[in-house]
């Protein structure tokens, strides 16, 4: 795949079973050809994804995190998605004072029946990630450059 | 920004000839609609047919000169009479939404075209900038009992996702900017059927096979004249109608207007500004109908 | 007789139906105040009220659920309050509020920063006006403003927002909160940002005094930093791991934290914690127009949803 | 723990784009793997076998198959590995069909992303805890939504298995669209001769109740154990007392009320019954017609009514049924025919819709059965069929086969020839489909028998002349633009989605297409299964089908739903939340959260602390990523396990941290 | 015995000679803090203000790895599982250069905990017997300073290799330790016996400016004998927000944790810092705790520091009297006013 051109990224995507996990099944089963990069974590819906999920994923040294879940109003259990939405949307605002690109993080809603909107998500994201490149491992390299800078400013 | 409604006015080439009855109505009516229209500076050819048969890049340059000749002109946005210049006009505009497509164009280009001013035919502006309701307020000689077929061509509202005007199968603008000057618009089927286009020089059996069709029709619907936003099929209608008539065996001697000229009509302009002589069906008794029924109503 | 005496004889009036009534009085040096536990009327002689009473005293609140409790508070202390009652995580029975109009605390920090060193104070006059503060025989004087307490210079609710016992007259400015601080740090350069983090919190060590100073952090014995199951920090002492615990104490106070800033004091080696909070506050209010701890009856907005959000997007691709 | 991989080769389905071999040889590198082994058919008899074999010879604690989707196979492997004497839950499955070698074709990439993926469900079984399933008590009701065939079939087969059922109908008489009919293909029969006395069954059968004129308004619960509210329309007549002999109907002076039955050709009173064979065979008033509603004068029909049964005052009331599934035959609405104007659908008053074709042959249509034209009331001469309108057409967002205009359109053709023998029809159309038991033969015999002219090609417009219609299109065979001289142009318009089925799916917490068809939980193998336990789907509220299809489905969904209530008790599924009693302050967010009302509070040693009850717990996780201290768990997929498969992808080791 | 007197500019020379062959550890100022770290070229020590936190992570880091370990398979069965372990020591030679006299004194707590005849803690020795010490004396006390309360002084030597007594222009540097000697020869140091009398007299000075110091011999005792009465401990504790700051801090804490962080097939054993004021401290694996409350624990932390361990160290009492624990206490609990208490208190009737 054209994002796959440079080596692959590591890409967390969070899954919820009944919507969008479904989704990239159908994607599969619609031979939709997509990036490499992606790992996907399903769990039972989005509403079971604790932001800090995505911010332990990109600590520890994700290049990428990706959430997806059912369409709101249409959560398999019925509410879950709401509170994800809220959550997901405070967390993307967050990142930026972390010093954490937000473009990093990226959230969506994907239904079972959407398999070619899953392959445009799943391209679209990882295309960016690329154009981002790998992200600054939170480590010994990191703490001495921070250091360096601190002293420069 | 100037007066609310002034634009960037791209006359095309056969309002210079074959059709200045439609440039002189056009801008006739929009003097006395309050529409102002600037003359593009220096405009240049949209390149008519034959350019994007041959190369888009080329022709979409010859149009986003046009855009770009308009762009540092104070006005909303540029409209055209000609239903074929509009459409080159905003095919170009169109495609120079892809970038790279863009990039090309830009490259022939003296400087880029910024590509952000609207593009719409004057119909498009009448109806929607003006409305129907704004129209009957002016009228002051409705055509009270004109029968007419609206025929819109095949290209002002086609292909749709480009043209984004009215419905591209069945378009009903000019059917009421008809019943807003007064006249009766029949229910002709018609109204985007092909005429034959420039077939009128290399095959003139197919115009006069498709013009004949669309005559006997509007004839079959009652229609006493028809009406018509385009140039080509004005002509293919009204000038070729003896051709037709030849050819079919047939015996129309329906009058064919621009809607411009029925609109000038309505609000009282004079014949000699609407050139309504230039049409080759006389369309005198049209009008003396409508004066003699005008004058037993007011008796 | 003053708006304090007015408050002691307040405080001895309520004491026979209470546990205890929890205030501040003289610490070690004349520049701390400390918590007082007023159990006796000779306790409550010693409470004091001024630009010292820096602690929030509704942190101690949660501790003490199911016993009587009188606290004094300072305006922004009953925010606290109000988010802690409308957790359900005190009784509104089991409390008795005093409170005074506030006029603003002291940075510690800051007078630290302007005299150097605190190891050696020997006498401090604060007003809302100037705080004089003599060390090692010399005095020097700042403007309030200069050395109080950031959170104070954006102060809102000087008037307690709930109080049973309130004296004196209520104070009713409202200072703009333009949250500056974010926005200027924001416009620093992402890997600056980065950097100031980690060089920031390599300097943790990990006592965990900002979420126990913090009044909503309701797990304490049972914070998930300290636990395997479920098991989201090592033990380790990396700056990442260091770090991401303040990232969950952020996280957890999303839509909760009434900025008392706390975590912030309490950091024995000066961490500006109390940033993250402000972002996600930030953050929280436009998205959904919610202030925490100033309603009783709302719901903290990430604990709800509307089915319909007024500023947030669907997201499409 | 000793865990044993199993990596599928799926054929060449995985084996093409993945060196299966591989990774078996890096799982085995895994901790806690003991076992590591690639398998050609992991689902198959022999693939099992090799599995319960390899538990019981290295003796397993939980097992790893990396295979296609956890939707696809989960519970196949979970009952092998069960049978191999392990605990259910002590089963992971990696995905690496769909989500790795369908999607790819770069073999190393896929192989290490399959690596990857495996690593992940490793590390999750390693925190994977055995779980056991509580029982429920079940209410042995079944709600069936819509009285079309699909749910009518559903309903008697229900019924006759000894359950009750709750049929809800939204228009005032069950027979849906079948009702409508005049014949039905490819046998030509009767449609009201059959549809009929399965309707009148519905109406005497004692296990069935039926609600018509009434929407489902909520679904509350869960499988077993649902609570729905049932809107019931004011009709303004009390059933009850209603006969249904139609004397009101004589009388009522507001004669252009709607006649939706009729398609709209035509008018009826303002009090009606919709048809004579309508089930329940009341009235019902229209207040959008009815004088006495719109203007307070009038109140003819209650002069004459014989029971009194006229209640003007009548308002919208709701009725709450328990039941312990849900059977959704909510069928299909038409495609707008007027949003093409190229053919004057709308405009033209002899441009109509198939189904208003259809009442017109009806006998007991508005025209008696006789094909009148609507403009003139002349009988046609040359009828033009116009096929897929609305279906396979990009253009209006209706890409699909609507699957039984083609077989209506051959009947129509041949009906039209029996009512006109001097008449002359034309089809134009796309292709023919016609795959069912006799349906070719059929469209043969319209053609050849009938003498139908088929033209294979789109038509580019009607419009009128005189009083007829030029139907011009393209004939591709021939290559060359035809023009057809018409009397009647019928529009074979294509299925979509009911209106409302989008609405209605949110309430059952059921998924929808793009277009609104519901979701079955597998297309070829759970085709009347939903995603929600309970909730079954039969008819074209799933997709366009023709009569038998529905029927079977209203059927399959009725036998899903009697083994279902075949026990009398249900198992829950263990993947629910639980506190820990210890962590928990009681504060009660995880309460407030819950969805489904599954938290409550409960007193212990005089704390507040949260408690699951288990049966009403959907397993959803939103107290999980809620409760700050992580004291609520969600089993399964509890904070440590979702880490571990986080951890297994990217941390940084603690030993990397060492300098 | 060495006296030398180093001058100010070359105090960073110096210590770029030191951190040629030692790790050097210095007080430095980051953000609001002043903490140890290892000296930086060119940059000068904080010297004046004292270290917010002790020297302590020197000797006693607070997450030390005590070993890796690393599984591996047995080839022939991959259900057997090998292991591999690594022992982490660090004996590299260490210096911390700047830290108080009560600071350095506090590791004489650690080792009659960690050195003892019978048991020795290997990887504490390993650092300890490797890092020297050079100290330098308070001027002044801070208003939470109380080193003359618990046997020490400003000038202490006891846990010094090398005291420094700042002067106008630099620092008198004698050596106290044998070990300590080599870290004078450097040529950048002049001899310093003619400022000796000066360095004396501001020692002197020191001295003196330390208040009297109350009588603690009782507190062993007195504290003990407070065991049972929670409404003491109750008392003292109410307003303690049971965090590490006090304990992190603190020169002598030696409490620790041990905990295995594992990823994959490899791992390390950690040992951590701990505090007894924690809830988790002493938490049972049963779910017992035999300190609840608050109040139990800030008993454990003054009765261990003032009465438990000296009862069975020589009377030697486990605090060394620095007074982070109540400067930078979120709350200002001060322990001097609690041993003061307990010693006040009125003697326990028997129950």
């Amino acid at each position: 795949m054209s994002a796959n051109t440079g080596s692959e990224l590591k890409i967390v995507g969070f899954l919820c079973n009944w919507c969008s996990y479904g989704g990239a099944d159908t994607a599969g089963v619609g031979r939709f050809q997509q990036p490499t990069d992606l790992r996907i974590i399903r769990v039972p819906c989005s509403g079971r994804i604790d932001p800090l999920f995505v911010l332990k994923s990109l600590f520890n040294g994700a290049d990428g995190v990706l959430v997806s879940g059912c369409h709101p109003r249409d959560c398999h259990y019925a509410e879950g998605n709401f509170y994800a939405r809220r959550r997901l949307e405070v967390l993307k605002r967050f990142l930026p004072i972390l010093g954490i690109d937000e473009r990093r993080f990226e959230y969506t809603w994907v239904s079972a029946s959407e398999g070619q909107k899953w392959k445009t998500v799943v391209q679209t994201f990882t295309e960016r990630i690329h154009e981002l490149g790998p992200a600054p491992k939170l480590d010994q390299c990191l703490m001495e450059r921070a250091q360096a800078m601190a002293m420069a400013v | 920004m100037s007066s609310s409604l002034t634009f960037a006015y791209y006359p095309g080439c056969s309002g210079q000839g074959t059709s200045i009855e439609y440039d002189k109505s056009t801008r006739a009516v929009c003097k006395a609609l309050g529409i102002e229209l600037v003359d593009i500076p220096d405009w240049s050819c949209c390149g008519s047919s034959p350019a994007h048969t041959v190369d888009h890049i080329l022709s979409a340059a010859l149009s986003a000169r046009n855009i770009l000749q308009a762009e540092d002109m104070d006005v909303q946005g540029i409209i055209t009479p000609c239903p074929s210049c509009l459409t080159n006009l905003k095919v170009a505009s169109h495609r120079m939404r892809d970038e790279q497509f863009k990039e090309k164009v830009d490259d022939l280009l003296n400087e880029p075209c910024r590509n952000d001013l609207p593009i719409m035919s004057v119909l498009q502006v009448i109806y929607e900038k003006l409305g129907p309701k704004a129209l009957a307020a002016k009228v002051t000689n409705p055509l009270k009992g004109l029968k007419l077929a609206p025929y819109y061509g095949c290209i002002m509202n086609r292909p749709p996702e480009v043209m984004d005007f009215d419905d591209c199968e069945n378009p009903v603008a000019m059917d009421h900017l008809m019943e807003a000057v007064g006249a009766e618009v029949m229910p002709f089927p018609l109204k985007v059927e092909c005429c034959g286009a420039s077939f009128g020089v290399a095959r003139n059996d197919v115009v006069t096979k498709l013009s004949g069709k669309l005559l006997d029709v509007a004839a079959d619907c009652g229609a006493a004249a028809m009406v018509t936003a385009c140039p080509l099929c004005q002509m293919n209608l009204d000038m070729r109608q003896d051709q037709i008539n030849r050819a079919n065996k047939s015996s129309h001697k329906m009058a064919v207007f621009y809607y411009t000229q029925l609109i000038g009509k309505a609000l009282g302009l004079s014949d000699a500004s609407l050139m309504l002589d230039k049409l080759c069906v006389d369309p005198g008794h049209l009008f003396r109908e409508i004066e003699t029924a005008r004058t037993a109503d007011a008796v | 007789m003053s708006n304090l005496d007015t408050l002691k004889a307040k405080i001895k009036e309520r004491l026979p139906d209470l546990d205890m009534v929890v205030g501040w009085e003289q610490g070690f040096d004349p520049l701390r105040a400390t918590p007082l536990f007023m159990r006796t009327e000779e306790d409550v002689d010693r409470l004091i009220w001024n630009p010292l009473c820096v602690h929030n005293l509704a942190t101690y609140l949660p501790g003490l659920k199911g016993r009587k409790v009188g606290v004094v508070v300072k305006g922004c202390d009953s925010r606290s309050i109000i988010e802690l009652l409308q957790e359900k995580l005190i009784n509104r029975d089991d409390i008795v509020v005093f409170s005074m109009p506030c006029e603003g605390v002291v940075s510690v920090r800051k007078i630290q920063n302007r005299i150097g060193s605190l190891d050696y104070v020997e006498s401090v006059e604060a007003d809302t006006g100037t705080v004089k503060v003599t060390v090692d025989g010399s005095s020097q004087s700042f403007g309030f403003p200069d050395v109080a307490a950031s959170k104070c210079g954006r102060c809102q609710y000087h008037t307690a927002l709930l109080s049973d016992e309130f004296v004196g007259e209520p104070n009713n400015e409202k200072a703009e909160d333009d949250y500056s601080d974010v926005t200027s740090f924001e416009a620093r350069p992402q890997e600056e940002r980065l950097a100031f983090w980690m060089t920031e919190m390599q300097r943790c060590i990990q006592c965990y005094a900002c979420r126990n100073a913090c009044p909503l952090c309701v797990c304490r014995d049972h914070c998930v930093a300290q636990s395997r199951d479920p098991h989201w920090m090592t033990q380790e002492n990396s700056t990442q791991n260091k770090w991401f615990f303040q990232v969950i104490h952020a996280m957890h106070l999303a839509g909760r934290c009434t900025e008392c800033g706390e975590c912030e004091r309490a950091c024995p080696v000066g961490i500006p914690l109390l940033l993250l909070k402000r972002k996600l506050n930030k953050e929280i209010e436009e998205l959904f127009d919610y202030k925490a701890g100033t309603l009783i009856d709302s719901t903290p907005p990430l604990q709800a949803f509307k089915v319909e959000e007024d500023n947030i997007n669907e997201r499409g691709w | 723990m000793k865990i044993g991989v199993f990596v599928c080769h799926c054929g060449s389905n995985i084996a093409g784009t993945v060196n299966v071999g591989s990774v078996a040889e890096e799982a085995l590198k895994l901790p806690s793997v003991a076992f590591a082994s690639d398998t050609m058919y992991a689902c198959s008899e022999p693939g099992q076998d090799a599995i319960i074999e390899a538990i019981k010879e290295h003796r397993l604690d939980g097992v790893v198959v990396a295979s296609c989707s956890p939707r696809m196979h989960e519970p196949t492997f979970r009952k092998t590995v069960e049978r191999a004497g392990l605990n259910r839950y002590m089963f992971e499955m990696a995905n690496i069909r769909e989500h790795v070698s369908w999607i790819g074709k770069d073999k190393d990439a896929n192989t290490r992303k399959a690596v990857d993926l495996v690593a992940m469900a490793v590390a999750k079984l390693t925190q994977d805890r055995e779980l056991t399933p509580k029982t429920f008590d079940i209410n042995k009701r079944v709600l069936v939504i819509g009285g079309g065939v699909a749910g009518i079939q559903a309903a008697l087969d229900c019924a006759d298995g000894g359950l009750e059922v709750v049929l809800v109908e939204k228009t005032s008489s069950i027979g849906g669209k079948m009702s409508k009919l005049d014949k039905t293909f490819p046998t030509v029969d009767c449609s009201s001769c059959i549809l009929g006395p399965k309707m009148v069954d519905v109406a005497q059968h004692p296990n069935i109740t039926l609600y018509a004129s009434s929407e489902v308004a909520d679904v509350k619960g869960y499988v077993g154990n649902f609570n729905v509210s049932i809107n019931r329309k004011a009709t303004y007549v009390d059933w009850a007392a209603c006969t249904g002999c139609g004397l009101c109907m004589e009388k009522c002076p507001s004669k252009k009320s709607r006649d939706v039955f009729n398609e709209e050709i035509g008018t009826t009173t303002a009090i009606n019954i919709p048809f004579p064979q309508a089930i329940p065979k009341k009235a019902s008033i229209d207040p959008e017609f009815c004088l006495k509603l719109t203007k307070g004068k009038c109140g003819v029909c209650e002069k004459v009514c014989p029971t009194n049964a006229i209640r003007f005052e009548q308002k919208q009331e709701t009725a709450e049924e328990a039941v312990g599934a849900i059977i959704t035959a909510t069928g299909y609405d038409l495609f707008d025919y007027t949003r093409y104007e190229e053919y004057g659908g709308g405009r033209y008053a002899d441009v109509i819709t198939s189904l208003q074709y259809e009442r017109l042959l009806s006998a007991s249509g508005p025209t008696g059965g006789h094909i009148k034209r609507p403009s003139d009331g002349k009988e046609p001469k040359d009828v033009v069929f116009i096929q897929c309108v609305g279906s396979r057409d990009k253009s209006v967002d209706r890409p699909y086969c609507s699957g039984f205009c083609c077989m209506y359109t051959a009947k129509q053709a041949i009906l039209t020839k029996d009512h006109l023998p001097e008449s002359q029809s034309y089809v134009f159309y796309m292709d023919i489909r016609a795959p069912g038991k006799l349906y070719d033969e059929f469209t043969r015999r319209a053609m050849e028998e009938y003498g139908t002219k088929y033209i294979r090609g789109r038509v580019a417009m009607v419009y009128p002349k005189g009083d007829k219609y030029i139907v011009r299109g393209a004939d591709t065979l021939m290559g060359a633009q035809v023009e057809v001289e018409a009397d009647l142009v019928v529009l074979a318009v294509g299925a979509e989605a009911a209106k409302g089925a989008p609405q209605l799916a949110e309430k059952l917490r059921i998924s929808y297409d793009a277009y609104g068809f519901y979701m079955e939980s597998h297309p070829k193998l759970r085709p009347v299964e939903t995603n929600t336990a309970g909730v079954f789907l039969a008819g074209s509220c799933q997709g366009p089908k023709d009569i038998p299809t529905s029927v079977g489905q209203g059927s399959a969904a009725a036998a899903k739903v009697l083994a279902l209530f075949s026990k009398d008790q249900l198992e829950s599924d263990p993947q629910v939340s639980v506190v820990d009693i210890k962590r928990c302050v009681g504060c009660g967010k995880c309460i407030q959260t819950c969805p489904f009302g599954a938290i409550e509070e409960m007193d212990f040693r005089g704390m507040p602390k949260a408690n699951v009850i288990e049966t009403i717990c959907q397993g959803c996780g939103i107290c999980t990523s809620t409760c700050p201290q992580g004291a609520i768990q969600l089993q399964h997929f509890t904070d440590n396990q979702i880490l571990a498969e986080v951890n297994a992808i990217c941390q940084q080791t603690p030993a990397q941290n060492l300098k | 015995m060495a006296v030398k007197f180093l001058a100010k500019d070359n105090l960073v020379p110096w210590l770029a000679e030191l951190a040629e062959t030692h790790r050097t550890i210095v007080p430095k100022r980051e953000g609001e803090a002043v903490v140890f770290r290892p000296f930086a070229k060119e940059e000068a020590p904080e010297l004046s203000a004292r270290p917010t936190e002790s020297p302590k992570s020197a000797i006693f880091p607070q997450c030390d790895t005590l070993m890796s370990f690393r599984y591996t398979k047995d080839e022939e069965d991959p259900g057997k599982v090998l292991l591999d372990l690594r022992e982490m020591k660090d004996e590299s030679p260490a210096v911390v250069v700047g830290c108080r006299s009560c600071d350095a004194a506090g590791f004489n707590t650690f080792d009659r905990v960690y050195m003892t005849d019978k048991i020795t803690d290997q990887n504490y020795r390993a650092r300890r017997e490797n890092t020297l010490f050079v100290t330098i004396i308070c001027e002044k006390p801070a208003t939470t300073c109380f080193c003359n309360w618990v046997g020490g002084s400003p000038t202490d030597t006891s846990g010094a290799d090398v005291r420094m007594t700042p002067l106008e222009d630099g620092w008198v540097l004698e050596s106290i330790t044998e070990k300590g000697e080599p870290l004078l020869s450097s040529t950048l140091l002049k001899d310093g016996d003619d400022r000796a009398g000066d360095a004396e007299k501001i020692r002197q000075q020191a001295k003196e400016r330390m208040p009297e110091a109350p009588d603690l011999s009782e507190a062993p005792g007195k504290v003990l004998a407070l065991f049972e009465n929670n409404d003491f401990w109750e008392a003292e504790s109410a307003k303690c927000i049971s965090c590490g700051a006090c304990t992190y801090l603190c020169p002598t804490c030696y409490c620790f944790n041990i905990t295995d962080e594992s990823s994959g097939m490899e791992g390390v054993r950690l040992r951590t810092w701990d505090n007894c004021m924690s809830h988790q401290f002493t938490m049972e694996a049963s779910g017992h705790n035999p300190r609840p409350t608050k109040a139990h624990r800030l008993k454990n932390r003054v009765g261990h520091k003032f009465s438990y361990y000296p009862n069975i160290h020589d009377g030697n009492i486990s605090c060394v009297g620095c007074g982070r624990c109540i400067k930078s206490c979120p709350v200002s609990v001060d322990i001097r006013s609690i041993v003061l208490h307990a010693i006040a208190a009125p003697a326990e009737t028997e129950k």
